[in-house]
């Protein structure tokens, strides 16, 4: 019974660690903003811990490099589950401008299985909040993959009579005789 | 026999139970406290309870050589204070008064230190390693203070009873004797120190050595600890109450139990805006600033000696 | 049969066991047992006869035999005797038992010579404490105590510090000796010798009425060189600086047990018999009992605060015990102390009668304690020793894993010496405390004593939580981790446990009911016959229950039922956290990601306490490096 | 002391100034450069975008000669906007959306499926190629969809040998 | 003609060795000298003419001039020139006279060109490896041209480890990083710590190593590396893309226009503003004053949102181009501006009397770290550092750039040399980026923002460009190449040569002052590592007395 209450206190007692393994600096201002004053994520039980060992959620900026991926792995290893991983920020997300340089492995997923993301270089503050927000259910996400078409294919290419303008898009018609 | 056996059990259980119940309430009261005094909104006043909660459900992860060892220490570290609830009053007479005095309390109190010494070196990481040297020149420190209160009181009354040192109007408003006043300024002003917080709480520092003795624990352990830490302070606070402001204690139940909150939420108010108002002291600082508190004490002991 | 007879017996055997033991030294399998054999019959006869004494009364002196212008040289067990008998027969035997197999490890000296000496000075120690004359015979034992025991401290007479330790001690142990006879002297020589000597501890005593009265500086003067000479045995400081530190680690860790844990209690007890036995009870008003009570006190506590604090910077396992022995032996002079401060009181004040008498019965308390925790760390201490062949604290760690039974020994030594609640060392600490603190109503500065006492007790506690962290805790060390290569295991076989168990459950014992070990004192101290020793016991409050408690219940422990309150409050803690469901993971330590754990990193007992033992340098004992 | 009374006096003064959010939002800074927009309308596949951006995560590929797939991954993006600064039709704009927290990096992206208008006459394309197109031809550069890189080569360094000794790692 | 002057100075002593000389205008000296001459030449200029070192760059020029090229760069502040000592060294045996004997700040710069290039510094007292990570193998340069940036060395050894040095008798070897809540940034120390003093350290640092000047050789473009400029680091990235920007210009000779320089300096203000007050309240978060962190936080946030509001993002603000800025400062945004400001002011004031007066603070940081003017001197420490040590040393002044030659400031100095003194000097350097904000916004021309550019870039032109960073002077040096990017650029950012006065400053220090003596030179590891991963050995060996220097030079 008490373990089932110990489950649903971990999304109301977030104890954070952010492992920077390469990143500008720029989302761990961001990180350290979050929990002052104006963001005030303590609002929502979430404290900044110094110990991986005391994390439920890691909170990783900058790419994986080549030096530091032994490390964030060990981090990660260091957490007792249940665990999540955040991405902030393009560079962990992605990995950043430099994602094929010498001495970059790649995003952090590509060391430790990841979570959430909250792409921004750097995010702001409100991004990360929302970020918190979306893991720990409190709104849903907004961004879903977009795949936009300037005309429907296959067309055939030799019936311009076919062709009819709609507002602004060009339109084929006539699909049965594709 | 049997009966006052029954009383002792039966206020001793309530005792740990209120230990229980409000000792993560008092850490919600200074986490939120401190977070207005930073221009922020802070937590809910019941997070300290999620946290716990949530601790007791994760992972436990054991580093150390002597996992035994480790486990006994993180039972320990809550025990010890539990056991330290059964002699302090709260709300009613101290349940164990006949079964100790106040030597043994202030051993129960080293015994709660000890537990977090053993944690941090069975889990054999170098920077609980420095934890523990630091927890322990602190407590070789804070120890006599206590100490000295105690036996102020005692030399006052002339018992070592725990009733007699802590109930009996040795520092009353009936009677203020200037060695009473001189400790209650002494212990005040270790009070930080006792309960482990900013500017005293060097054996943890985070920004150093990240927790110190607590580094290596994880899931219910580390929540043992912290329930114990929060348990602590408010162990702490009582027994402070008890030693200098017991008026109101022999009212009935219920009242005295709340003038004691009442008290001790004055005290963790204190602890809380002196927490928030000072950075972290060197550990040497903070010896030389204990050491200053100790020769403040002998002089108060002395008074007490001479009948003031 | 008895008790003096049984005595006269045990001796005996000591004395032909060490000849056997002589003659077989080299059959190494079986000398070890033959003098455990001999060891272990003597000291049962010497229990039996001890028991019989506190059971049944203090037997008539025994006259062995007289010489002509030497005086007589007679033997008598009372109760006080009778107490320090048990702890030496005990302590005795368990460390022949160690020594079994511990002395196997030393392959380049030969047993001859340690069991014939260990055998002659278990002797010397049964007479020290029996022998009546203060002159001649106490000389002669005093010197078949020190001479065999000078052979063991440097039964590694290879190493150069040894043999300087061994000559200090030996220097030490002479001029405490001289000492002790000038005092004997002084308070002698101007008496009329008696039908048993002039220095016969009777005559003194039936003379010590009138030195009192009308010699009150050769009163001081004697009384001042037992001081002295019973302090640098019993390691009093300064004196106790000089040798003990020094001697102790260098002896066999067996042996240093009986030196630590039972030898210089003879030093308490020489000083107990010429403070407390050497007046005559009805005499009080003219001895100076406060100011001497001031005077020891003092020292007492000078002694336990310098000996710990010197005791928490050694980085040497034994040493650091040899240091702590000071520190022990202070506050069994301060529980003597204050029953003397708080003796001229006695009289008129029924609570000061009480606590005086809580007072010596903590002091003797605690040396029973001492006795036992003190073997039983010198024991562990030599196991470890034993195991990895160091006795620097700074190159063992991790030793738990690997020798659990000894760990926990040494836990529950550790434990029981830094006072921690349900443990023994607290029981006979609170004693002292309560004496010294509801005791500053009469002499008020025992109130300040009590509270170096106290704060020393915290520091004894960082020195074991360093002796114990570093040894078994902490990290596995390359030293252990190269043993453990060697040897397969570390942990030592039984008949090294044995002894070990049987003195840690001793301090359990005591710990957890403290009124066993009051009331076999209240005995002791009934049973001896001259001086204050009987009057002292009737104040002792030995209730039939669990608690021990002080003058009109105005301080009382019942460790038991602290113990139940604690094992719930354990049982409530393991229930709790075992109630959300967690699982458990084992991983490797965390040290910031990039470096792994290594020698380099694993903190070392140096490094422990570095700012209090900067703030402490005046008192002095730094640590050699 | 006083210092500290002062350093309370700041605390106080403050009050609490803790924002709503994310229960209520405040709209973002008119030049507030979020996620990037597409607008397939106007998009005429130049790739300029595409040759500015400084993540290189706008990606080209031709389907055939009339689709152009123009991938945007969005993980990587580093908002500057150089992208809406160089597109000529102005069909990229930098959005004030910064709401994109997710658990499937995927959600980023952005395909465009662009119809590359063909000469009747001719079936060429209209334009002449752009740089990025050019150095498509050459080969030097190569985007590779599947991946989300792109394969690029200097001229330097197709000039030199190589390090003939040094194995290369293929991820 | 002050670049002249230094010249003649110069010339007086080495007059022969000298090959070339460049002088493109008022305040640059380029310098190519015979490689044999270089150490004596760097001695005299450092020691003789008191010039501050500033960096060493490593150049390979062989697709070009068919040789390496080594740039030893000097600051002369009186005569406010900024110098190139360059030679040319044959592309089959790179090797050259170390200068770190004479220049002991050198040190770094040495053996980072010598990871990178493969150039060997001859003499140069340690030969540890500096940049490149613990795996990657020996002999692989990633800087040279025949390297491609994304290149990676299949023969990469995970688990390979760093050679350290053994720590002294009876110290206990205590790991700070790269994960430590006291590092924003990976980076690693070992420290020896016997008790709680530090008796000495080594530091592995060079973990956020991400290839960028690589990058920007090889794959982007010059108006595309102001943008990964920008995140060499997070909070001062604003310095660097300006100052990528201007040594461009120099190079190239480009003028931007006077409206674009006025918004360069004002955001350069803004960034320092934002960045002092981040690290006061970093500092106490390390000192584990919360409160003081959350309202130092509290002020900065306006400061953010007004940096949002005129470039459109908080940090990395996309400002700069190649000849102007993106965006302009409207009379609305100059309101606002004015208001946060005198909001700020007001605040910071009340802040910085409460803050001076702190004895519990003062006690944390009196006597902490300290680094005197003899260590900034040979060490090359600079910025807030140096003003704390009694150095009056600001690029803003010494090297004017943007528009700092028409505003009028003070340059904040204090005489404590410790920690304090640098808390002190930042909470009063915020006065002043504020006066210079107000008169940069006052004297403002109208006018276009941005020069268009429609011709290819000179190639083959060398830009130097200084700036004071928040944390102290950060140094581009930039050689413009074909194909619209540059051949070379080299960034050297101030805690580059601030992190190398770390093992003197905490040595016999309580650990407990390491963290905040670490953090008072904010260190910012992702500035110092742009390029490579490596090792780095830097225990006390390499801080030199006066003396030994003296006499070194003497041997040389």
């Amino acid at each position: 019974m008490l373990s089932k209450l110990c489950q649903r206190a971990f999304k109301k007692s977030i104890w954070v660690y952010h492992a920077n393994s390469g990143g500008c600096n720029g989302c761990d201002i961001e990180v350290l903003n979050v929990l002052t004053p104006y963001y005030d994520v303590e609002r929502f039980g979430i404290k900044l811990v110094g110990s991986p060992r005391h994390a439920d959620v890691m909170l990783c900026q900058g790419p994986a490099l080549r030096s530091t991926a032994k490390a964030l792995e060990r981090a990660y290893q260091a957490m007792p589950a249940p665990k999540l991983v955040f991405a902030i920020g393009s560079c962990a997300c992605g990995g950043g401008i430099w994602y094929d340089s010498y001495s970059v492995i790649g995003p952090v997923d590509k060391v430790i299985p990841v979570d959430f993301y909250v792409p921004g270089c750097p995010p702001r503050p409100e991004a990360i909040v929302y970020g918190v927000a979306v893991a720990l259910g409190l709104v849903d996400k907004k961004v879903a993959p977009v795949k936009l078409k300037q005309l429907e294919f296959p067309i055939a290419r030799y019936h311009p009579e076919d062709l009819e303008c709609k507002d602004d898009m060009v339109v084929y018609t006539k699909l049965d005789r594709i | 026999m049997t009966e006052s056996a029954l009383w002792a059990i039966v206020t001793g259980v309530a005792n740990v139970i209120l230990v229980l119940a409000a000792a993560p309430f008092c850490e919600g009261i200074i986490r939120k406290v401190t977070a207005r005094v930073q221009s922020r909104q802070g937590p809910p006043i019941w997070q300290p309870y999620l946290d716990i909660l949530k601790l007791l459900g994760k992972e436990d992860i054991e580093s150390g050589e002597s996992p035994g060892l480790q486990r006994l220490s993180a039972y320990l570290s809550l025990a010890a204070v539990l056991t330290l609830a059964w002699f302090v009053p709260m709300g009613a007479a101290a349940p164990l008064t006949k079964a100790g005095d106040a030597i043994l309390v202030i051993y129960l109190l080293t015994l709660c230190g000890v537990s977090t010494l053993l944690a941090g070196l069975a889990a054999g990481s170098t920077y609980s390693l420095f934890g523990v040297s630091r927890e322990m020149m602190a407590m070789l420190t804070l120890e006599p203070l206590l100490a000295v209160g105690v036996i102020v009181g005692a030399v006052e009354t002339g018992s070592l009873r725990l009733d007699d040192v802590l109930n009996a109007s040795v520092y009353s408003l009936a009677a203020w004797p200037l060695a009473g006043i001189l400790m209650l300024v002494v212990l005040l002003f270790s009070l930080q120190a006792f309960v482990g917080r900013v500017p005293f709480d060097t054996a943890e520092a985070e920004t150093e050595i990240m927790e110190g003795p607590l580094i290596e624990y994880s899931g219910p352990k580390l929540g043992l600890f912290k329930y114990a830490q929060m348990s602590k302070l408010f162990v702490y606070c009582a027994l402070l109450v008890g030693l200098f402001a017991p008026w109101g204690s022999q009212w009935p139940y219920p009242l005295a139990l709340l003038v004691l909150l009442a008290k001790i939420g004055v005290l963790v108010l204190l602890i809380t805006l002196v927490g928030a108002t000072h950075a972290r002291y060197r550990i040497d600082q903070a010896i030389r600033y204990y050491a200053a508190l100790f020769v403040l004490s002998l002089v108060a002991l002395t008074l007490a000696l001479v009948g003031f | 049969m008895t008790p003096n007879l049984a005595f006269v017996y045990a001796l005996s055997i000591c004395l032909a066991g060490s000849l056997v033991t002589l003659l077989v030294s080299r059959w190494k399998p079986v000398v070890g047992w033959l003098a455990f054999l001999c060891v272990f019959s003597s000291s049962s006869l010497v229990i039996y006869a001890a028991l019989t004494v506190l059971l049944s009364g203090a037997a008539p002196a025994l006259t062995l035999f007289s010489l002509a212008g030497l005086g007589t040289c007679r033997l008598a067990i009372d109760g006080l005797s009778a107490i320090l008998l048990l702890l030496i027969a005990v302590i005795a035997v368990l460390s022949s038992i160690y020594s079994v197999r511990y002395m196997v490890h030393y392959t380049e000296y030969g047993l001859g010579r340690y069991y014939p000496y260990f055998l002659l000075f278990v002797a010397g120690m049964y007479g020290i404490v029996v022998v009546t004359d203060l002159m001649v015979y106490f000389c002669a034992f005093w010197q078949l105590m020190t001479l065999p025991s000078y052979a063991l401290v440097r039964f590694e007479s290879k190493k150069q510090e040894n043999v300087r330790a061994a000559n200090r001690y030996l220097l030490m142990m002479e001029l405490s000796c001289g000492l002790v006879m000038a005092g004997a002297g002084l308070l002698g020589s101007g008496s009329q010798p008696g039908a048993l000597g002039r220095y016969e501890f009777d005559s003194l005593a039936a003379n010590m009425s009138s030195v009192l009265s009308a010699d009150s500086f050769t009163a001081i003067a004697a009384l001042l060189l037992f001081l002295v000479g019973f302090g640098i045995k019993a390691g009093m400081w300064p004196f106790g600086q000089l040798w003990l530190p020094a001697a102790h680690p260098a002896a066999p860790s067996p042996v240093s047990a009986l030196l630590s844990g039972v030898m210089i209690k003879t030093g308490v007890y020489g000083l107990m018999r010429s403070f407390l036995w050497l007046i005559p009870a009805d005499d009080l008003a003219s001895y100076p009992a406060a100011a001497w009570g001031l005077v020891i006190g003092v020292l007492g506590t000078a002694t336990l605060f310098f000996g710990t604090i010197q005791a928490l910077k050694q980085e040497e396992s034994k040493r650091l015990l040899a240091f702590h022995s000071i520190g022990q032996v202070g506050y069994i002079l301060l529980g003597l102390g204050a029953c003397l401060a708080l003796l001229p009181a006695a009289s008129t004040s029924d609570s000061a009668r009480v606590l005086a008498a809580m007072a010596l019965a903590g002091a003797l308390f605690h040396t029973i304690n001492h006795g036992l925790f003190k073997s039983l760390l010198f024991l562990n201490a030599g196991s470890v020793l034993f195991a990895t062949g160091t006795q620097s604290l700074n190159r063992i760690g991790g030793l738990f894993k690997f020798m659990p039974v000894t760990g926990v020994m040494t836990l529950i030594a550790s434990f029981s010496i830094a006072g921690v609640p349900l443990f023994n060392g607290f029981a006979s600490k609170w004693t002292i405390y309560v004496s010294t603190v509801l005791g500053s109503r009469t002499a008020p500065y025992l109130a300040v004593l009590a509270l170096f006492a106290i704060l020393t007790s915290a520091i004894t506690l960082a020195s074991f939580i360093k002796f114990f962290g570093s040894a078994f805790l902490s990290r596995t060390s390359q030293l252990v981790k190269q043993r453990l290569e060697e040897k397969k295991r570390l942990e030592v076989d039984w008949t090294m446990l044995v002894p070990q168990l049987v003195l840690a459950s001793g301090c359990l014992v005591f710990g957890l009911f403290p009124q066993t070990a009051l009331r076999l004192l209240k005995a002791g101290l009934a049973t001896s016959e001259h001086g204050l020793g009987a009057t002292l016991a009737d104040g002792l409050p030995v209730s039939g229950g669990l608690a021990v408690a002080g003058p009109g219940g105005h301080a009382l422990i019942v460790p038991f039922v602290l113990a139940l309150v604690l094992v719930s409050m354990l049982l409530l803690a393991r229930t709790l956290s075992r109630s959300g469901g967690s699982q458990r993971r084992v991983a490797i330590p965390w040290l910031c990601g990039y470096a792994l754990e290594s020698e380099a990193n694993r903190y070392t007992a140096h490094g422990l306490y570095g700012e209090v033992k900067r703030y402490l340098r005046w008192a002095g004992g730094t640590a050699r490096r | 002391m006083i210092s500290k009374l002062k350093e309370a006096v700041i605390c106080l003064k403050a009050g609490k100034v803790t924002l709503p959010y994310p229960f209520a939002a405040e709209p973002v800074p008119a030049r507030y450069r979020g996620r990037p927009i597409f607008n397939v309308e106007r998009c005429i596949g130049c790739g300029g975008c595409a040759n500015n951006c400084p993540a290189r995560e706008i990606l080209l590929s031709d389907v055939c000669q009339e689709i152009r797939i123009m991938r945007y991954l969005g993980q990587r993006c580093t908002y500057c906007g150089r992208c809406a600064d160089v597109c000529p039709e102005h069909a990229i704009t930098m959005s004030g959306e910064f709401e994109t927290a997710t658990n499937d990096k995927r959600d980023l992206q952005q395909e465009l499926e662009v119809f590359m208008g063909t000469c009747q006459r001719c079936g060429r394309c209209f334009t002449a190629p752009g740089p990025l197109e050019q150095l498509m031809m050459k080969g030097y550069r190569q985007d590779d969809l599947p991946a989300g890189r792109w394969v690029y080569k200097s001229r330097s360094f197709l000039q030199s040998e190589g390090l003939p000794d040094i194995e290369i790692e293929l991820d | 003609m002050p670049a002249r002057n230094v010249l003649n100075q110069i010339k007086e002593r080495f007059e022969p060795s000298i090959l070339r000389v460049d002088v493109p205008s008022d305040n640059r000296l380029f310098l190519y000298v015979t490689p044999g001459v270089v150490r004596d030449i760097c001695n005299h200029v450092f020691r003789d003419l008191d010039a501050r070192y500033v960096v060493s760059i490593g150049i390979d020029d062989r697709p070009y001039s068919g040789q390496f090229t080594v740039a030893h760069n000097f600051g002369f502040e009186r005569e406010k020139v900024l110098s190139s000592i360059l030679v040319n060294l044959p592309a089959d045996d790179p090797v050259i006279d170390s200068i770190s004997p004479a220049v002991p700040a050198a040190n770094w710069a040495e053996r980072e060109f010598r990871d990178l290039l493969g150039i060997e510094p001859v003499g140069c007292p340690s030969m540890k490896r500096l940049v490149l990570p613990d795996g990657w193998p020996e002999g692989v340069h990633p800087l040279r041209k025949d390297f491609s940036w994304d290149l990676k060395p299949a023969k990469f050894d995970e688990n390979k480890v760093f050679a350290f040095d053994d720590p002294p008798e009876g110290c206990v070897v205590v790991p700070f990083g790269p994960f430590h809540p006291t590092l924003d940034e990976p980076a690693h120390f070992r420290l020896y710590v016997e008790g709680e003093i530090v008796r000495g350290c080594e530091y592995r640092g060079f973990m956020v190593h991400r290839g960028i000047e690589k990058l920007a050789d090889t794959v982007l473009t010059y108006n595309e590396i102001p943008m990964m400029a920008e995140r060499i680091c997070g909070i001062c990235g604003c310095v660097h893309s300006v100052a990528y920007a201007q040594a461009v210009e120099q190079a190239a000779a480009i003028e931007p226009p006077a409206r674009a320089r006025f918004i360069r300096t004002i955001m350069l203000e803004l960034e320092r503003l934002h960045s002092h007050l981040l690290w006061v309240g970093l500092a106490n978060h390390i000192l584990g004053f919360d409160t003081l962190f959350m309202q130092s936080f509290r002020m900065r946030e306006p400061i953010m949102w007004l940096c949002e509001r005129i470039t459109g993002n908080r940090k990395t603000y996309g400002l700069c181009v190649i000849g102007g800025v993106r965006w302009d400062i409207t009379p609305e945004i100059k309101d606002d501006i004015n208001r946060i400001l005198d909001q700020l002011e007001k605040e910071w004031i009340a802040a910085a009397k409460a803050v001076q007066g702190d004895r519990n603070l003062q006690k944390r940081t009196k006597g902490v770290g300290i680094a005197d003017a003899a260590l900034v001197k040979d060490l090359g420490l600079i910025g807030p550092i140096a003003r704390a040590s009694g150095v009056p040393q600001d690029c803003r002044r010494d090297f004017p750039y943007a528009a700092y030659d028409q505003v009028d400031f003070q340059v904040i100095t204090q005489a404590g040399c410790d920690v304090w003194s640098r808390v002190l000097v930042r909470v009063l350097e915020v006065f002043e980026s504020i006066r210079i904000i107000r008169q940069c916004l006052e004297k403002m021309p109208a006018g276009p923002i941005q020069l268009q550019l429609d011709d290819e870039l000179p190639p083959g032109r060398i830009g130097l460009s200084s700036i004071e960073a928040p944390r102290g002077e950060a140094h581009h040096f930039v050689v413009t190449g074909e194909e619209n990017r540059p051949r070379r650029w080299r960034v050297r950012a101030p805690t580059y040569q601030n992190l190398q006065g770390i093992p003197a400053m905490i040595k016999d220090q309580q650990l407990a002052d390491m963290t905040i003596s670490l953090g008072s030179i904010d260190p910012c590891f992702s500035c110092t590592d742009r390029l490579e991963i490596l090792d780095i050995k830097s225990g006390d060996v390499r801080v030199y007395s006066q003396q030994e220097i003296v006499n070194m030079t003497r041997r040389v």
